[in-house]
Formats: structure tokens, C-alpha cells, sequence
């Protein structure tokens, strides 16, 4: 199993979220996280004049996914999450070796 | 090495003790004389509209700060009320409303209150006498509240309880006798109606004193930025103060008549005015229009009338609103050049914005609002109004800069006046209030 | 092709200096005559509340949106507060309340409220002139605010600012002017006792109007559910609004008497009726009392007794909370099924609750609260008085509708009304005012 | 077995129903006789400042509570406004202060408002009786709010505002009544300016017998501790109580006279002593000063003026202010060590804060505050007064107590009073409302 | 070294605390997330109707061991967390390659 | 590559990041995390007395580098975050085995 983690801008989440139904993947967990990349931080207006915020609010969408379905997703991601501005965010992937459902105790163990 | 924390406890024991003990004989005579029900009314209202003022800028302040300092301006609000309104009720209105001495300190006919009781007050002669104390009191506990803004996250809250107590005795009673107890000020005739030098030009530049003497915040020494954290609060504790001064400018003709109610009017236009201009400088200036513009604005406004309120009309208000926000905008732009750190420019809003106020009324002033008032030298007047305003402002800036930095530095010596550095940086809620603002899960 | 930024930049710098410049004229004249404290004093307050009635009404809209669109509502709120203030001041009083030319428009004397000075008002004898101007300046303001909650999360700032600008002369001055000003729909003889047409209607139909222009919100049109990002903030709002309602439908009676007394008191019968039957309803469609419901219904309540307060009596006032509460529960389940983007269903609950009011004046008028009224259809007083408010009704739906809707229209030739997609995505907040609300770290 | 959910939904309905019907009958007489305009304008101001109360209550209840039980008090509060605004107009006004019978209850001769309109009331010749009708139904509202404190974060929606509208009627109304409506502690002699006994104490005392029939919340059963979620919230309910403490016991000289002023004025002073005493104390406990202990220092000094505001000088108000943070302090230690659940100390702070002011009511009246009132035991009065005062404390204290066990345990045997253990994990937000109070992403 | 990532309901949170104490495991790190899976939304209600939130709040708890400890580990959330309703969360165990102690920078390299 | 997750006190936040600006660091991402570990919390007040609160607002920092850079992250963080009191929290290394930029698409695949 892979977990797929994207850290992607906050507004385009509704269509991320909907291009993964399309592809049948519901599953998903999500984390407001604050960011800084390439993206050297935004300028913000105080009461008199300006100032800049270097971390940025992102999102951080987590999928947990068989190995064979890892490359749809990350296209899913990687079509619905580009603007194609600085900023857009990345993907990481990490190995998982187990998975295991509370509520029923059913474990991925030697699928991988 | 004496221990701090024990000994600054002990004094603060005993001072509470001491400012509590002689109210015990405080005494209420009956009343005689007549009361107006109406302007009665009016002064309760307008007590607890000022009185809300001062919550209000705990949160206009608070939201501005780190989340972990919120809490802290909060409680400090709190105790300030505690305490200015002992000090108030034992000796501060006596000293400063009672008979002028030498034309710089009240008499000690009001001492615990004797004699102020429900009967008409003197120098309101419509209102019980009780009801003059109490609102004039909540003038000097705002007061004292807009200085938390200047020190906020670094001061200790022991020191800073104690740095104000002294401050209010030494400070602010003897200016507000000055300009409204009958002092020189008075005499000298310049016009304060609710307190653009009392209450404003007093605070604003006693944070100026007191920035210098603790100097910058770890953060900013650094060349941080300070996001604020909770706008939406920033924008309630604005909206609130801004109500709350229709009470505090209002409620200054201590009666509910026209005087009264030209006050409230000019009070809502100046601020309407200065809040649409500063969105307008902040979008010329950055391309966007601040909502902690907007809502700051429109305290700038407020601070500005509020010297005038009862003796200009509306077009004086525009033009006081107009100034208001180019002064203190560019008051803000200013405090980031010198780089003192006055964390949320209370000298930038309440300091400049005051002496703008103080100096416009000298210009706007005209007798057709208030007979008992002047006309300024655009009203016909010639300057004679402006140079008393002009001295008297004066006057209150060197007292209340010289004699916060003197009493801040004296109190170095004997306490630290700073949190350490380590708690600092996590911030005053947790470290002395033990407390956080949040806890969202 | 012509940039729109700078364009509409320049042409908000003009109009502004359009309508300052000419306060600069504005005289005050001397008072003459009696002013009665209590009314003074009554009238003060209720100009405090209802000030405090829009920055409250941006918390109540603002809760309820998306968190990255809450500055939005309260920006826009301070800045209305600011522009229709100085629009009223200059111009916008004179052609309320002037002399009535034609039953269409006031007159011109007060421009830059002159003569409006301390001396009694004609319509409100017992209370200064100045603060009968600024108690009515308010209704404009909130009135206006109204608005934003029917276009959030979509228009551009300053294309708004226009649109509204130009609403308050062109829409507001006209609709106030004839049902309170002396106007037609006043010599018809119907009944508006604090602006359930004046305010409610004419805010509710102008945005149904505008919703049709600006079209959906992105989200919306793609089926998206709002998710309200912090409900304790609308009940505050909410809470603010009811205790300035009271103002509101309370000073209307213009003086600090009985019939000030009765509006306040049916006002709140009113609101309480409807946030309980609206949490009946909530609880029987749903099987959970929504707290968004049980404002919602209070403030339901609140406008549909509007136009009736100073004519029913507390039986009067439980009919017309019942009915609020069915008509605007139904008014929203009605626009969700229309369709169109009402974002905080100002059209369901303003629009539709003040209609509603103005036609249950017509039943439940009595002249046993106020003999200057008139009697409805279930007061013995035959069918007059309905078919006046009908009339009434009818006129200012269209009105506003109309005037609304071409007036939005004609703006979208010469700028863009909305944000671009993806500005609307990323929230007004961070691309109208280069912040966020919270930054709770 | 019968299903709960239907049942108590027909029989709110049901309630409902016959509550509201009855209204249609209320007639309005014309006024007679002569209203002053002050004290009319203080008494509407006072009515919408005791109103907000009960959202101020909601918050700074909700502040203390987890994040997901925040929206349940604010949706109770509204409930509880609505609810009791009914029941008092249709008979629980009438049963308070309609002719008393036997000392026990008022009569039924304003049934419906029957006869309560614009003309003078008897009890306040100089107001409006309709208005003083609603200022005494805010005061069973926030008495009523008072008790959702205690039983917060387990109590089921349906069985609360059935167990709350019977509460109402047969606690709340009584009591009332023989305090002020001429009942028997009126005909004692015991003094009750505010509500110390009417209010606090009844409201305390019940929540002490709800809490011991509802048992400990599963988290504090375990020896959980509550983290409050969002202090500023609570300060704000508390600066919002403050204020609209100056109209609870201001008002209650319904006129706006000296007596009034010292009400309010006495009333800020216990307050801000009591709060700096208890900032006093967490400091000397806890080596910190709790924000949290502030305000609610603030609000038991609040409390325990109630009674005595009529009565006490500025002195009594010290020491009232003084005795109450250190009885209320020391009464939330004790229940906690007592251990029963009274989630937000409703009896700790308002039962035992309302029972020692109304004692020190015995011990600091003076009739030179008030001539109408007596002297106590330190003014030269002997201990008639006293023994007036422990008489009325201890007969609420035990009718409150057994009447609300027995309702409780009576009301238990018919419908489940707390929610299912699990849905007391998730919170009564979602269960009870649907609703989350922040969604902040 | 092992990563147990445990997104399971808020309120199973303080028995999951107390089980894990009891088998002497203090250290963990929770976060706030929003996750969707099985469970397809919950209703609320809106001041009129009702409207689907898809994304439920959840927690997140993440507890690092020692690979031995692992089993144990996943049994007690296995059993504090289960409500057998659909909504109970998943169980995820990475690999961690080495775990310091800011503190005295001592660090597992080498133990697993 | 690798991802370097450090929980560390909110407070030594801006000094870490100073701290890897240095090293030419600046992405990264972080969350508000709640923490437990040797130090067994804390004491706050209440009204009347005090509580103690177990889980303390923590900050999780990530960063994903190639496998060479770890150490000097390491090695930096463990520097700035140090306070010497218990409390100053962990750092978890962790393997990444692809990461790719949403913007780009470019994918450091094959390469560590
Ligand atoms: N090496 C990294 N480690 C951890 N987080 C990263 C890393 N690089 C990028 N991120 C996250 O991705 C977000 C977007 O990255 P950024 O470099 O701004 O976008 P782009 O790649 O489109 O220029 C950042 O805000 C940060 O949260
Ligand atoms: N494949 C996955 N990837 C990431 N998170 C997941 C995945 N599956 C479940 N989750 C998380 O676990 C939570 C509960 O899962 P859910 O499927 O609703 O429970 P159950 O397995 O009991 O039906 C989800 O809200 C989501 O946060
Ligand atoms: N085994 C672990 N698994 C997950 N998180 C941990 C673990 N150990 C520590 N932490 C995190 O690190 C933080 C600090 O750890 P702590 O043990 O208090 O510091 P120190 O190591 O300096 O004594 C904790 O609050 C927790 O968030």
C-alpha cells in the first residue's frame, strides 16, 4: 500500500475531491497545514501599509491506496490541483505496510 | 539577590490593603435639590456605554496580537477596572474634582466619597452627584486601559498593575484636574470636551515613554511581522468602542440636550469620514482596503472629535474625520520608521490623533454649537483659542512623557518590568495568567 | 481596452470629492425652542442601537459564510457606515425629509444639512433637529448593509461601493421619502411605522434583483452546500440586532413615551413568537432545532413587526411572529428550490418578512395603541388600511426591483460586477482586503 | 414501551398550543395619566440591557464549555426567550403581580395582558404598565437562562425546556410573587432590590437539586477536567452581563432618580472590587491570575449586589464586592470537592453569591441611600431586618430546592432527561442541533 | 522503528488515551483532520432544511514504537475506538527509519 | 528522499525556520499538532484552582529532502529547538519514494 500525501492550495480541494469520486476513491483525510516553497510568501495589508506572511495556508490531502492505484490518483491530483502558479504544491509518497479497518479489524497484511 | 516574585506580591498586598482600608468610613448624605429624570437617564446610559469601552479595546487589542497573548489584554482590562475604580472611589475623584488647590490638584473634600451622594453634583447640577463620580470615573479607567496596548506582550502583569496604579494617582488624576477639576488648564481656557488631551494625548504619549523604556518585543527586535490573529474581534472591540463613545462624547454635556446631541452626531460623522478615508489611503497605498484599516479608521475619527465634540458642527467633523485619518495612517507609517515598539500605535492613533483633535478644535470651534464655548480661528475667533490649545498640549505631552519614563525607570530599578525572554516567546496568557485563549478541539 | 482597476479607482476618488466638498458650507444655526430631555435622551440610545445594528448584521451574514469571506461582510459594513453616511449628510437628508415636491422627492434646504442645527425638529418636536437627521441617517446606513448579505462571496468591492452608493440616492432617498417623508405612498394613508417597507422590503427586492444579475457563485452553481464557518458569531450578530431593534421600532415613536414603549415591548413579543416557532418547524422538518433557525426566526420576527409596531398590540404582535416565522422558513425552502443565489436569503427574510408585516398591519392595526394610526380589517376599520398597504407593497416591489435591477445592469457594461473565478475561490477576504480573519496559531 | 421521541414532541406541541391560543382575547385600553419621559427612557434601555443577558449568559456559559456543546446554550438561551416571553404574557405576569391571594400568588386579572397597556402601571406610576410588564418578564428570562449552566452538556433539548416552562410557572412565578408582588416575604419585610432571592438563589438552589438528580456528566464521572474551549467568549458574555447588570438593578428603581443611580453605581463597584479579590486569590492559590476568575469575579460581585443595590453605599459595596469573590470562590472548591456536577457553578456563584447579598443586605442597608428602605444591623437597625433576610433566604433556598427535585424526579419517571452516553461524547450541538459551532477551514 | 497513524472518531479519543497509558505508552501526537471514507457525511441542519457536510472531523493519533510494540499498540485502538458503526477509522503503520530525542539528541539508529 | 518530521515547541518555530533559511531551506510544511510525551503536561487555572492539561500544543514541521541533505536538517533543528527542558520533542525520519511538484509535474523518481 502507498500513501499518497499532497499538499495542495485550499481553494482547489472541491475539484481534487471530485475528480478522485469520479475515480471511485472516496477515502480521503485532510489536514489544514501552513506552508513555504518556491511560493516566497504573500503580501498581507496591516492598518497602515503592508506586510508579507511567508507560511501559507495549504491543505494537506492523504490517501491511502493500493500500489496499483497510486499513478491514477496522482494524476487525479496533479490535473485538478495545477494552476500552473507558483505555489501549487507537491506530492509525496510513502510506503504503508499495513492498513488495517477498526471497525472490522480486517487488515491489508500481505497484500501490499 | 532579593526574589522578586515574593516581595512584589507583598506590595501589592499592601497597597490594596492601604487603598482599601479608609473607604469603611465613607458615608451617603441624603439628598436634596432636583434632579432631571431625562438627563439622569442619559448619564447612566452614557456611564455604562463608557464603561463598555473598555472591554472594547481589550478585544480591538487582542485580536491584533499573537493568540497567546489574547487572554492577557483581556485580564489586564479587567483589573484595571478592579483597580482604577478603587483608586477612583478612595481618593481619584476627590483629588481630582474636589476644590483646586494652586490650580494643580483637587481638594480632599471627596475623600472615600464623603458627601457624594444622590443630591445633584455641582458641576452637574441635573444629574445626582454619586452618578458624575461613577462616569467620570469610567473616563479614567479607559484611560488607563489604552496604555495596555503600547506594552502588550513583554510587560509583566505585576509590574504593569503596579506601573498604572501609580500612574492613574500621578498622572492621569492631575491632568484631568487640570483641564476639567478647575486647574490651569481650565483657567488658561482650552477647550477638551471629553478628553482629546485628558484621556488621548495623556495615554498616547505615556506609551510613547513607556516603548522606549522596555524597549522592543524579542520578535520585532528581529524584524518580525505581528499578523493579527483574530480580525473579527478587532472589528467587535471597534464597533463597541465605537457605540461606547456616543456615551463618552455624549454624554460629556452631562445633560440630554442639543449640546449632547450635536456631540453624538459629529462624533458618528467624524468617524464615518475617517474610517471611508483610510480605506481609501489603504487602497492607494497597497491596492487592497484593510478591514483593521477600516475599523481603525474609524477609532481615529473617534480619538480626533472627540476634543471638539461639543463645539463643532458637522462640517468641522468632516474635516476633523479627514485629518484624523491622514494624521494617524501616517502616525503608524512613522512609529515604523523611528522603530520604537508601540505594539498596537496607541501614541500613532490615540497620541497624534488627540493633539490633531485638540489642535483642530482650536480651528473649528464656534460658538453657534455652544454658546459656552469659543469660536476658532476659522469661526471668526482669532488664535487665542489655538495658542491655548496649543499650550496645553504642550503641557501634557512633557508631563505625562516625562513622568511615565521617570516612574517606569524607577521602577526597573525595584522590579523587573519585562517577562523573561522565554516567556515571551510563549506568551503572556499561559505564562502569567496560566490560561489559553483557545482550545479549539 | 479600458483597465477596469484604474478606471474605477478614479471614479471612486471623484464621487467622493463630489460629495464631500460641499459640507464644507454647512452652517448651525442657534436653538430655539423646547427639547424635552427624556425624548432627547431615548432618542440618543436608539440612535446608538441602531448604529450598532450594522456592524451586527455583518456578524450575523458573516458566520454564516465561508471563513475566507468574513472580513468581507464586516469591511463592507464599516465602509457603508462611512459612504452613506456622508451621502446623507450632504444630500441624502435634504431629499428624504425636505419639503415634498410632487410626492416624489424632498427638497432641497438641507443640503449640507443646513439649518439642521440643535433647535427642535418639525417632525420630532421634543428632540433636536441634528439628532432626528442622524437617528434617520442610521436606518439608511443598515438599510444598505442589508444588501451585502445577497451579493457575498462574489462582488467586487468597488464595484459595489458604486452600486450601493448610487442605490442610496436612487433607490433609498426616494422609497423613505414617500412613505416617511411626506410623499405619495403617505398621503395614501398607508401605515410604516419604523420601515418595514422603507427598509426591509426595499433591501429584500433589491437583492433578489441583484441576485439575478450577478448569477450564482461558483460553488453554488455546481450544487455546493454552504457550510456556516462560525455560528456563535451569527447568534451574536443576532443578538445584537434584537437589542437594537428596539431602537429601531422604539424610536420610531420619535419621543419616550407610551408609544414607544408598546413598540418595544410587541417587538420583542414578535421576535421571541417567531425563534420559537422557527425552532418547531426546524425540529418537525428535521428532527433538530437549528440555533441558525432560532435566530433566523428571531430576527424574522423582528422585521415583520416592523412596519406594525406602533399599531398593534401584544395579540397583534404573536400573530405576526407566528406568521413570520412560516412565511420566511418558507421564503428560504422557496428561493433553494428558485434557484437563484440569495446568498444570506435577504430576499427570503427581509424581503418576504417585511412584505409579510406590511400587509399584517393591515389586518391587526389598532387605534387603541396609537389614535394617530388606523384601524385594520380585524379591528373593525373595514378594508381601507389593507388596500392602502397593498398598494404600497406592490409599488416599492417594483420599484426597488426595477431600479435595482437596471441600475446593476447598466454598472456591468462599464465594470466587471464580479471577482474572477478563481479570486471567488480563493475568498474576498485575502483578494479585496489582503487579509484573513483568523490566524489562530 | 413507549417511544420517547414522539411522545415529548406531541406534548411540547400540545403545551405550545394552549399557551398561545389564549392571547388572541388581549385587549389594549388607552392610556390614562402621566408618563415621565425619563424614567420611560430608563426603563427601556434597562429592558433591553437586562434582554441581552441572556445571549451575554449563553456565552459566557458556552466559553467554558467544549467546543461541542458551545451551540446548545446559545440555542437554549434563545429557546428560553422565546418560551418564557410567552408563558409570562399569557399568565405569568399576571400570577406575579396580579391582586395577591393568601400571600402565596397574584391573581388572574391580566391574564392575556388583559388590561396591561400604555396608560401609567400601578407598581411604577411614572412608566408605561406594559413596560413594566416586559422589564420583570426579562428578569424570569435570565432567571431561567441562569439554570442552563448547571445542567449543560447532558441534559436532552425536549426534557429541558419542558422541565424549564414548568419550572417557570411554578418556581420562578411564586417566588416572584413574594418578593415583589406583595406575597409573604414582601409583608416580612425582607429586602430584595434586584433579585437576589428572586433570582439567584432560586435559580442557584434549583440547579443544585438538577444537578443531584442528573447525576455527573460521563467525562467528570471518570475525574475528567474541562478545558474551557474559548475564554474570549466568556469575557465577552461577562462584559456584556456587566453592562446589562447596570439595567438589572439600575432599572429596578423604575425611575430614573438618585435611586437609580446608586444602584448602578454601587452595583460597578461591588463588581470591579470583586474581581480585583478574586484575581487577588487565584494569585495567591494558583501563583497565577486566571482571566477565567476574573470576569466570574466580576460576575459574583454582580450577584451578590443584587439585593442591595437599593440599599447600600459605596461602602457596603466594597465590602459586599469583598465578601462575595471570597464566598464564591470558595464555593466552587467546594463543590468540587462536595463533587456534584454543577457543570458551569450556577449555585456556587449565583447561590451561594445571592444568599450571602442577600444577607449583607441585612447587615449594610441604610436608610440614608434609601428612605424607603431600613437600616441593618451595622446602620443602627437592629437585627430585625436580619432575621428578615435568613428567614426569605432560607424559605427560597428550601422551595426552590424541593420543588425542583420533585419536578425533576417526577419528570424523570415520563421522559429520558439526559441524552444516551454516547451522544454525550459527540455533544449536544450536533445531536440536539445538527449544528457545529465552528468550521473553520 | 513503526508509525501507527490512527484516524479515529473525537470522541473514542480519551479511551484510546486511557488504554494506551495503561499499557504504558504516554507519547503520542494528535491532529485535527477532516476525513471522508465508508461513512458518506453526516446531515446537518441549515435555518431551513438540511444540507450533507462530507467531510466529518476525525483525529488523528500518531504514535511512534518500537517495532516489538507495534501489535500491542494497534490492538488497544483496535478495541477503544470500535463503535462497530461505519465511521470508526482506519489504522496505518509506516516504517520510520530513526527516531531523535530533540532534548539529548540521542537517537534509535541502529535498534530497528 | 526523505521526510524529516520534528515535533518541536510552537515557540522555537521561527528560529528553526531562520535555521534552515541558512542551509537554503525554505520549504517546508507545518501543523498545529497536540502533543505527549516525557512531559506529562501542564498546570493551568481554572476559576477557583488549577487543572492539569496532558496533551500541549505542539508543532509538527515536515520536510522532504534528498537522502544527503538529512543530516545537516537534522542537525540544524536539533539545534534551534533545543531548549534543554523536557518537552523539546522528536524528530522521525521517514522514507519518501517519490515526490513530485503539482506545478511541473516533474518527479524526483529514480533519483534517491
Ligand atoms: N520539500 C518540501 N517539504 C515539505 N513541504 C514542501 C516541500 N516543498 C513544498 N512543500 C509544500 O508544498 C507547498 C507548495 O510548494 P511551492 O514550492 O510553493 O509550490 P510550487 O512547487 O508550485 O512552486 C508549500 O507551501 C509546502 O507546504
Ligand atoms: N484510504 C484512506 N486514505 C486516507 N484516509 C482514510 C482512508 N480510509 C479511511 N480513511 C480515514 O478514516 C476515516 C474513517 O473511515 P471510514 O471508512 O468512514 O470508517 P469505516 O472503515 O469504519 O467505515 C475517514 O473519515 C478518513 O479520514
Ligand atoms: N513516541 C512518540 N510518538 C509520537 N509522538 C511523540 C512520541 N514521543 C514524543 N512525541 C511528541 O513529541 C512531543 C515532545 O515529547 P516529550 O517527550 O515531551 O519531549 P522530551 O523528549 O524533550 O522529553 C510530544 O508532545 C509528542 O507530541
Amino acid at each position: 500500500m502507498k500513501k499518497i500525501e499532497a499538499i495542495i492550495r485550499s481553494e482547489t480541494l472541491d475539484a481534487v475531491k471530485c475528480g478522485l469520486e469520479t475515480l471511485g476513491m472516496n477515502a480521503m483525510t485532510i489536514t489544514d497545514v501552513l506552508g513555504r516553497g518556491e511560493q516566497k510568501g504573500l503580501e498581507f495589508t496591516h492598518r497602515a501599509g503592508k506586510y508579507r506572511v511567508d507560511l501559507l495556508p495549504k491543505v494537506k490531502v492523504e490517501i491511502v491506496v493500493r500500489d496499483e492505484d497510486a499513478r491514477k490518483v496522482i494524476e487525479v491530483i496533479m490535473e485538478k490541483a495545477r494552476t500552473g502558479e507558483i505555489g501549487d504544491g507537491k506530492i509525496f509518497v510513502c510506503p504503508v505496510e499495513e492498513v488495517i479497518r477498526i471497525r472490522t479489524g480486517e487488515s491489508s497484511r500481505g497484500k501490499s | 539577590m532579593m526574589k522578586h516574585g515574593m516581595g512584589s506580591k507583598l506590595a501589592l498586598l499592601l497597597a490594596l490593603a492601604l487603598v482599601a482600608l479608609p473607604l469603611l468610613s465613607s458615608p451617603v448624605a441624603a439628598a436634596d435639590g432636583e434632579v432631571d429624570s431625562g438627563d439622569t437617564a442619559w448619564l447612566m446610559i452614557a456611564t455604562g456605554l463608557v464603561f463598555i469601552m473598555t472591554p472594547a479595546v481589550a478585544f480591538f487589542y487582542g485580536g491584533m496580537l499573537r493568540k497567546s497573548n489574547f487572554l492577557s489584554m483581556l485580564g489586564q482590562s479587567i483589573l484595571i477596572i478592579g483597580v482604577v475604580t478603587i483608586i477612583w472611589v478612595v481618593f481619584g475623584y476627590s483629588l481630582t474634582f474636589g476644590t483646586d488647590h494652586a490650580g494643580l490638584i483637587g481638594g480632599a473634600e471627596y475623600l472615600m466619597l464623603n458627601g457624594v451622594d444622590i443630591s445633584p453634583s455641582l458641576i452637574a447640577p441635573t444629574v445626582p452627584h454619586i452618578l458624575f463620580m461613577m462616569y467620570q470615573g469610567m473616563f479614567a479607567i479607559i484611560t488607563v486601559a489604552l496604555i495596555i496596548g503600547g506594552v502588550a506582550e513583554r510587560m509583566k502583569l505585576s509590574s504593569l498593575i503596579i506601573f498604572l496604579s501609580i500612574w492613574t494617582a500621578a498622572v492621569y488624576v492631575p491632568v484631568a484636574h487640570w483641564v476639567w477639576g478647575g486647574g490651569w488648564i481650565y483657567d488658561l481656557g482650552a477647550l477638551d470636551f471629553a478628553g482629546g488631551t485628558v484621556v488621548h494625548i495623556t495615554a498616547g504619549v505615556s506609551v510613547l515613554a513607556a516603548a522606549l523604556v522596555l524597549g522592543k518585543r524579542i520578535n520585532m527586535a528581529k524584524g518580525g511581522q505581528e499578523v493579527p490573529h483574530n480580525i473579527p474581534m478587532v472589528v467587535l472591540g471597534g464597533a463597541l468602542l465605537w457605540i461606547g463613545w456616543f456615551g463618552f462624547n455624549g454624554g460629556s454635556a452631562l445633560a440630554s440636550n442639543g449640546l449632547a446631541a450635536n456631540a453624538l452626531v459629529v462624533t458618528h460623522i467624524s468617524a464615518a469620514v475617517a474610517a471611508t478615508v483610510w480605506g481609501l489611503i489603504s487602497w492607494l497605498d497597497t491596492g487592497r482596503v484593510s478591514v483593521l484599516g477600516l475599523i481603525s479608521g474609524g477609532v481615529a475619527g473617534l480619538v480626533a472629535i472627540t476634543p471638539a465634540a461639543g463645539f463643532v458642527n458637522p462640517t468641522g467633523a468632516l474635516f476633523i474625520g479627514l485629518g484624523a485619518a491622514v494624521v494617524c495612517y501616517g502616525g503608524i507609517l512613522l512609529r515604523k520608521r523611528l522603530g520604537f515598539d508601540d505594539a498596537l500605535d496607541v501614541w500613532g492613533v490615540h497620541g497624534l490623533g488627540g493633539t490633531f483633535g485638540a489642535i483642530a478644535t482650536g480651528l473649528f470651534a464656534t460658538t453657534t454649537v455652544n454658546a459656552a464655548g469659543k469660536d476658532g480661528l476659522l469661526y471668526g475667533g482669532g488664535g487665542d483659542l489655538l495658542v491655548a490649545q496649543l499650550i496645553s498640549v504642550a503641557a501634557v505631552w512633557a508631563f505625562a512623557f516625562g513622568a511615565t519614563f521617570v516612574l517606569l525607570k524607577a521602577l526597573s530599578w525595584v522590579m523587573p518590568l519585562r517577562m523573561s525572554k522565554n516567556e515571551e516567546k510563549i506568551g503572556a496568557d499561559i505564562i502569567q495568567h496560566g490560561e489559553s485563549a483557545y482550545y479549539l478541539r
